[in-house]
């Protein structure tokens, strides 16, 4: 009985009674995120090489696709913690703590560049898992936290190695950032859909990404179903600062080093790619849907605007604006899709 | 006892002990910090960062956040500055134009957020990139230099001991503010909305009309931090806001803010923007290491927020009364 | 003068997927209080919120004094002098009683000044009027519930409504509250005041009401008729369509089963004190009790979400110590069917699989197999089929089902989780008298199968038909177990002497 | 990555020009990027200009990152290869991290010269083009301790980012120059390359401590401003300052005597000849690795663009002094530096 809930509770229940028709479903797939953002990619990307015939120049790409790579596994940090309604702030500085963490490894404890990475990776997950452990200890929300930590995380690093750059990274890691399959694609695209993919798997196919889902649905149902909702949030901070940490190696492969102003001051400049990617990916701010899929492809699409916008050369200073005003449309865009489908199930 | 009790609970009450000890501690350290000049200074700095803070609280009040207060302050300043320099516009009517420029990014941020219901958060951090990338396509970062010598002389000099101009528009603003969320029904309904949409919604207030009119206030404010700022600096900064947002956050939440919404305090937020003004300027004194102030802010906010949560705690009504 | 004061006439309302309600008509004169009873789901929130101009009706008109009205937002409702008082909160926390009952005044002129003293010197009026004794100035937050109720009606009234709407206000009330209402409700329908009292104790409305309009559907079951010579079992089949029956299952006896779940001297974190209780393996025990008795938050203690701070909870005859929700589903079989399904038994957002399979996850999880959508299907498919939930497919979000389907669903996790001891909460709460009656055959056979069921509810009735044994429970504390005749009035007043035992001392 | 490829990059690049036909020629397409938008950079436009027309090349465009962000410049420097251009003049956004894009530039065939602020060894950049920071600051503060003849000496450092390198060059420098001069560095205040946190901190010092200096050595742009500002705002011509840059604010300080005088660079002169370099290097020349290079903190290769004090005398006639050092750095700068095979 709708009345009684929420949604027809407050002012706006529309009036309209449509039963899904197979042609409303045909629609609904047509109207799908992932489906949306396809065709997006595909209309600049013609645009462009139609503009900028440069564009499609295996160089191009190849940059593209890394860059790319970048962008995606910082959205992905991100969204592993909007699943549960919350965000990371933190994302950058724990990031570059990371690289920091594994360029010290390597450059000053020398060790082997496979156990420094897994180093670095450790420390980006031990910094998500402070994050998520004041978050369920203290009951705030993780804005709050998190815009703290990230202050704390980034200050006690740059106070550690006063700012002073690793740069002694082995080539053999290093080249990850370098080399190009069949001259256009790097291997930090393919790590990115690796991880995708993984992401897709905990998401679809294993009780703890299930339960994320459960919990940053809504708590207490999952909690009263079993769910140890504290601890998955935990999980999921974790998660978040893994993935930084993965976003912060790339960087440092990409950079032949590791260098503390590579996010910028403490790491805000990660803060558009990280929502960038997941908002334009269909994920929820509320939590409890998730879309690994959509998330590469808005990071993408992303990446791809800002790459096509320099190339056009409307003037590296308007790129800026444009993108803003893009990123509002498709937001909008998706808005308008959102509320078509509501209106055919009545959530 | 009965006396703590009572202002233990007041929002003003925590922060007030922290400045007033703070103050006292860095004035022994370092007698020159109560010195005309040095207060002088801090008002400066606090003047400015208010304005900041508030832009932030009022959008804490219904419950939502504002990424681009830093975007819509620097947008105001430069346009502020150009106006002056590129059309030599007289001072005033380039203020309020700047200050107008900000209102219309606030409102523009409220009406989207009201018409499609999508989380502020997700606008304005559209809006950001918006405003900022316009602030960049006009200066193509170059600043402007071409500010008048009155503006110049009114960021910076005192009109009555340490007292500085600037402080005067932000005085007005908070004691404004002050008197609109604790007397005027606009103010009670903003906090209303904060505090429960849907009573809110009952009780027969307008939220989207609530909701516009918070983010134009907050735009507004905004605008105007810059103008000051600008004129503080002696140069129209495109780099002015950038690093508003943590501070706009801090300050708020210091003064115990709900980010929930429905709860900020003019006073507290006030006395949060000068501890960490104190604070910033004891680090300079005493010759410390500044890679720390980050540290050191961001454990300041966890500290105030913790002792926010203790009263929360005590405020709760029990069970069963 | 018309003869009516407020009518609704024809009124229809439809929302996606769903015929709210459909040519319903109420005619309410002035000086009296005027009953809408219905079952949960029968469309009395629709109608208010229609009258109090939240939703506009697709059809049929309302009337004011004989005139015909348009309303289109709460506040024509206000300006019309018809005031609310909402099933759910409606009141700013932080704000002070005196603020909260102007609210609606304040929104009226954003830049008037407002000046405390004169608004909580008016507010005591109200508050005096209510017998309500707190200080204006104090913020609701730090209310009880039933104070936040009484403000709430003070709020309705400051509107001096000619017309006041209450839904359910009763519904977080003590009886000794509910006494002072009905007074004050008394005396403003001898001051003129038409009021329409929507209520499911049906005891208050023939105590109260003077004309009744019975919802059933949607429809008009019972339209404006006077309340005279209507009797319980009367307004009870104008509601359900059939007279209400007590399915007369034999006694059972449980002298020699072991007990599953049993609580020796145990006092909680929440204000529990010394509370005994054992039900037997394929025993259903009823646990009533008024609202704000401490049931619910019993059994949030007895599934380890509020700590246990003294004596022995013990599992199928072992001490135990739960620790977590979790812990008590996984290791110790406790499931609990929540009151509240929107909130805390159900993801309304998710999918059906996903809801009834949350419980399994983790077993069909653990040998590190991929938890694919097949594996889960396979486990609880038979339990959904058995319950007849009515769905689309399993990829349906539960959002989009019915009360009764969603009921369903959230009984039907915890059979697929194959608890031992299984915890309802108000099983009927907005479900159809099918489904509910349904719902008590499924316990019962859930119980025959050795299962030990812990039935909460304040539905007399449904108590009656369902329990073997009934615990009474008022303030937190136990006060006496009777074994269930199913007689009806014999049991009903026996359970309300328990009760009244104590309100008397 | 290894030195070896490095070299190998290093080799092929130079391979590359090396085939290239050997005069001037108009497919040269020269970008100046430097590390974001900065005052300082503004005259590499007009630079840039001038060398198109008198050297005829194909273009040489100044373009800005639209943020100081190392990433922001990456992405726009990769753009800049795929809209063609082919001979770069950088400044590096980070003298490490920057390093490895300038690889790729090279890869890619295009000659880099690191311009105003120098790439740290190893790198593929041909070498590094721009103002000695540390004999600038030096000489400045050497310039101070003169004006502050008769008091106490004691200095107040101001200077930019902690993570650019070179303030910990410019620190070093005006310590050294402070204990040749007798001088003290009361207190070394960096990190202030925002005008508002520069703001805050040197107000708040000078109002604790403006009694306990006597000069005040500024080595970044910023706090030359600000600290001008500040001076100006007081009043007080008692404390000498020495600023650097041609900051409006900071040469009219000069010239109303708050300040000593400035440092001046020389951004023109390196955006002009840069331009030239790049395209000798883009047609047949080869870096004269035997060359006199300066060695400084971060290469073994760098040129000086030259320095000079301005003081009140020469504020208003600086640009002419700079196009002085520019044409005597210039004529011999081929034959110095570059080995061309004609």
């Amino acid at each position: 009985m709708p009345s009684d809930g929420p949604a027809a509770a407050s002012l706006d229940a529309s009036d309209t009674t449509l039963t899904p028709s197979p042609r409303v479903r045909r629609v609904r797939f047509y109207l799908t995120n992932e489906f949306g953002l396809v065709l997006l990619i595909i209309i600049f990307g013609a645009a462009f090489t139609f503009a900028v015939p440069r564009f499609l120049s295996h160089f191009n790409l190849f940059i593209l696709g890394r860059t790319a790579a970048e962008n995606i596994v910082i959205g992905f940090a991100m969204m592993v913690v909007v699943v549960t309604g919350g965000l990371d702030l933190s994302v950058g500085a724990i990031g570059v703590c990371a690289a920091m963490g594994g360029g010290w490894l390597m450059q000053v404890a020398g060790l082997p560049w496979p156990l420094a990475v897994i180093g670095g990776l450790l420390l980006g997950a031990a910094l998500g898992f402070v994050n998520g452990w004041a978050v369920v200890r203290s009951g705030l929300h993780s804005f709050i936290i998190t815009l703290a930590s990230m202050s704390i995380f980034f200050g006690v690093m740059i106070f550690i190695t006063r700012a002073q750059a690793f740069r002694s990274i082995p080539l053999s890691f290093a080249s990850f950032a370098h080399i190009r399959y069949f001259g256009f694609i790097s291997p930090l695209l393919l790590l990115a859909v690796v991880i995708m993919l993984a992401l897709v798997y905990l998401y679809r196919l294993t009780a703890l990404g299930r339960e994320m889902l459960a919990a940053g649905a809504r708590a207490s149902a999952a909690e009263l179903s079993g769910v140890r909702v504290k601890r998955v949030i935990i999980l999921c901070h974790m998660l978040a600062g893994l993935l930084a940490g993965v976003a912060g190696l790339m960087l440092v492969a990409r950079n032949d080093a590791a260098i503390p102003s590579m996010a910028g001051q403490l790491g805000q400049d990660w803060l558009l790619p990280a929502f960038l990617g997941p908002v334009l990916g269909g994920t929820l701010l509320s939590g409890g849907f998730v879309s690994p899929l959509g998330t590469l492809l808005g990071s993408f699409l992303l990446t791809l605007l800002t790459n096509g916008l320099l190339l056009l050369q409307i003037g590296q200073f308007w790129v800026e604006a444009v993108l803003g005003l893009l990123l509002l449309v498709a937001v909008l865009l998706d808005q308008a899709r959102r509320s078509f489908i509501a209106r055919r199930r009545m959530i | 006892m009965q006396f703590l009790s009572r202002y233990g609970r007041t929002d003003w009450f925590g922060p007030l002990l922290v400045t007033i000890l703070a103050a006292i501690i860095v004035g022994s350290l370092s007698p020159s910090f109560l010195s005309a000049f040095n207060i002088q200074v801090l008002l400066l700095a606090v003047a400015i960062n208010a304005l900041v803070a508030y832009s932030q609280m009022i959008i804490i009040a219904i419950g939502e956040m504002n990424l681009s207060v830093g975007a819509i302050g620097g947008l105001a300043a430069i346009s502020f500055a150009g106006m002056m320099q590129v059309w030599h516009m007289p001072i005033l009517p380039a203020a309020l134009l700047g200050i107008l420029i900000g209102l219309l990014g606030g409102i523009i941020n409220g009406v989207i957020i009201s018409l499609t219901g999508i989380s502020a958060f997700v606008i304005t951090l559209a809006s950001l990139s918006i405003y900022k990338g316009v602030n960049l396509g006009i200066t193509e970062a170059q600043p402007f230099y071409g500010i008048p010598n009155l503006v110049k002389h009114l960021g910076n000099a005192p009109f009555l001991g340490p007292l500085p101009w600037l402080i005067i528009p932000t005085a007005i603003v908070g004691f404004g503010l002050w008197l609109m969320l604790t007397r005027l029904p606009i103010g009670r309904c903003i906090l209303a909305v904060g505090g429960n949409r849907h009573a809110a919604e009952l009780s027969g207030i307008s939220i989207r009309l609530t909701v516009i009119v918070a983010h134009a206030l907050s735009g507004a404010i905004a605008a105007l931090a810059g103008i000051l700022l600008c004129a503080r600096l002696q140069i129209g900064q495109p780099t002015i806001g950038d690093d508003w947002l943590i501070l706009s956050f801090a300050a708020p939440v210091i003064g115990g803010a709900v980010l929930t919404g429905g709860h900020v305090s003019v006073g507290a937020t006030t006395l949060g923007v000068v501890i960490v003004a104190i604070i910033t300027e004891a680090l300079v004194l005493f010759n410390i290491d500044p890679f720390l102030v980050q540290v050191v802010l961001g454990v300041l906010i966890l500290w105030a927020v913790g002792i926010n949560r203790l009263r929360e705690f005590r405020l709760k009504p029990l069970r069963r009364a | 003068m018309a003869e009516f004061l407020f009518e609704a006439l024809g009124i229809s309302k439809s929302f996606p997927g769903v015929m709210a309600l459909q040519d319903v008509s109420l005619q309410m004169r002035e000086a009296s209080i005027h009953a809408l009873l219905g079952e949960n789901g029968a469309g009395k929130s629709t109608l208010i919120k229609i009258i109090t101009g939240i939703h506009r009706p697709d059809a049929g008109e309302l009337r004011l004094a004989g005139t015909p009205i348009e309303l289109t937002s709460p506040r024509d409702a206000m300006a019309k002098r018809i005031g609310v008082v909402h099933q759910e909160r409606n009141l700013i926390p932080r704000f002070s009683v005196g603020e909260n009952i102007y609210l609606e005044q304040l929104a009226g002129r954003p830049l008037k000044p407002l000046r405390y003293p004169e608004l909580y010197r008016q507010s005591r009026k109200w508050l005096d009027l209510l017998d309500l004794d707190v200080d204006p100035a104090t913020p609701v937050s730090r209310l009880s519930v039933a104070k936040m109720q009484l403000v709430e009606i003070a709020k309705a009234l400051a509107l001096d409504s000619r017309v006041l709407l209450l839904d359910e206000p009763t519904a977080s009330l003590t009886p000794h509250e509910t006494v002072t209402l009905f007074k004050v409700l008394k005396r403003l329908r001898d001051d003129g005041v038409s009021m329409l009292f929507v209520s499911h104790k049906l005891e208050e409305v023939g105590e109260l009401c003077d004309q009744v309009t019975v919802l059933r559907d949607g429809r008009n079951a019972a339209h404006s008729q006077p309340l005279q010579g209507l009797g319980r079992q009367d307004l009870v089949q104008l509601m359900i369509g059939r007279k209400e029956q007590i399915a007369d299952w034999p006694a059972r006896n449980f002298a020699a089963a072991t007990p599953a779940l049993a609580l020796k001297g145990v006092s909680t974190i929440l204000g529990h004190r010394d509370i005994d209780l054992t039900v037997k393996r394929g025993e259903i025990l009823g646990l009533y009790g008024l609202v704000g008795a401490g049931r619910t938050e019993l059994a949030k203690c007895i599934i380890g979400q509020f700590a246990v701070t003294e004596g022995s909870v013990e599992i199928q005859g072992k001490a135990v110590k739960i620790a977590s929700v979790a812990d008590a589903i996984h290791r110790h079989g406790i499931g609990y069917v929540s009151e509240d399904r929107k909130a805390e038994g159900l993801i309304l957002m998710h999918s059906v699989l996903a809801n009834a399979g949350i419980t399994v996850w983790r077993n069909l999880g653990r040998h590190g197999l991929p938890l694919t959508d097949g594996r889960i299907r396979s486990r609880i498919e038979p339990f959904v089929r058995r319950l007849e939930v009515r769905t689309p497919s399993l990829a349906q979000l539960v959002g989009n089902l019915s009360g009764g389907n969603q009921q369903k669903i959230s009984v039907a996790k915890w059979l697929a989780a194959g608890v031992k001891v299984l915890i309802v909460d108000e099983p009927s709460v907005g479900i159809d008298i099918k489904t509910k009656a349904y719902l008590h055959e499924l316990l019962r056979e859930l119980s025959d199968t050795g299962t030990a069921v812990l039935v909460i509810t304040s539905d007399m009735p449904e108590m009656i038909t369902l329990a073997d044994r009934i615990a009474v429970m008022n303030d937190y504390r136990i006060e006496g177990t009777i074994t269930n005749t199913r007689d009806y009035e014999e049991m009903s007043s026996r359970i309300m002497s328990l009760i009244h035992r104590v309100e008397a001392a | 990555m290894s030195r070896l490829t490095k070299l190998l990059g290093c080799v092929g690049a130079l391979l590359f020009s090396g085939l290239a036909v050997a005069y001037a020629d108009p497919s040269t397409k020269i970008a100046l990027v430097p590390g974001g938008p900065h005052p300082y950079f503004a005259s590499w436009a007009q630079a840039g200009a001038d060398a198109k027309k008198d050297f005829n090349l194909g273009a040489a465009d100044y373009k800005v990152p639209e943020q100081w962000q190392l990433a922001d410049q990456n992405n726009l420097l990769e753009s800049l290869v795929t809209q063609g251009y082919n001979g770069f003049l950088l400044f590096p956004g980070d003298p490490v991290g920057s390093v490895s894009t300038v690889q790729e530039l090279t890869d890619s065939g295009a000659p880099v010269i690191a311009l105003a602020g120098c790439l740290k060894d190893p790198s593929t950049a041909s070498f590094c083009f721009g103002t000695d920071v540390y004999r600038s600051a030096y000489l400045g503060t050497q310039h101070l301790i003169a004006g502050m003849a008769g008091t106490k000496k004691r200095i107040l450092h101001v200077t930019g980012f902690l993570v650019d390198p070179n303030t910990q060059l410019r620190i070093n420098a005006v310590n050294q120059a402070a204990k040749e001069g007798g001088a003290t560095v009361a207190e070394t205040i960096a990190d202030i390359d925002a005008p508002g946190p520069a703001e805050e901190k040197i107000n708040a010092y000078l109002a604790a401590h403006a009694n306990d200096i006597d000069g005040i050595i500024s080595t970044a742009w910023v706090p030359s401003v600000v600290s001008a500002n500040a001076l100006r705002r007081i009043g007080t011509k008692r404390i000498k300052m020495v600023a650097i840059d041609h900051d409006k604010a900071v040469l009219q300080g000069v010239k109303d005597g708050y300040l000593l005088g400035t440092m001046l660079q020389n951004p023109y002169g390196q955006g002009y000849i840069g331009s030239y370099a790049i395209d000798k290097l883009r047609n047949g020349c080869k870096v004269n690795a035997s060359a006199p290079w300066t060695k400084n903190a971060l290469t073994a290769r760098f040129i000086d663009s030259g320095t000079v004090f301005a003081g009140p005398e020469q504020v208003d006639n600086y640009l002419q002094s700079m196009q002085a050092i520019t044409k005597t750095i210039f004529a011999s700068f081929a034959k110095t530096y570059l080995i061309c095979s004609k």
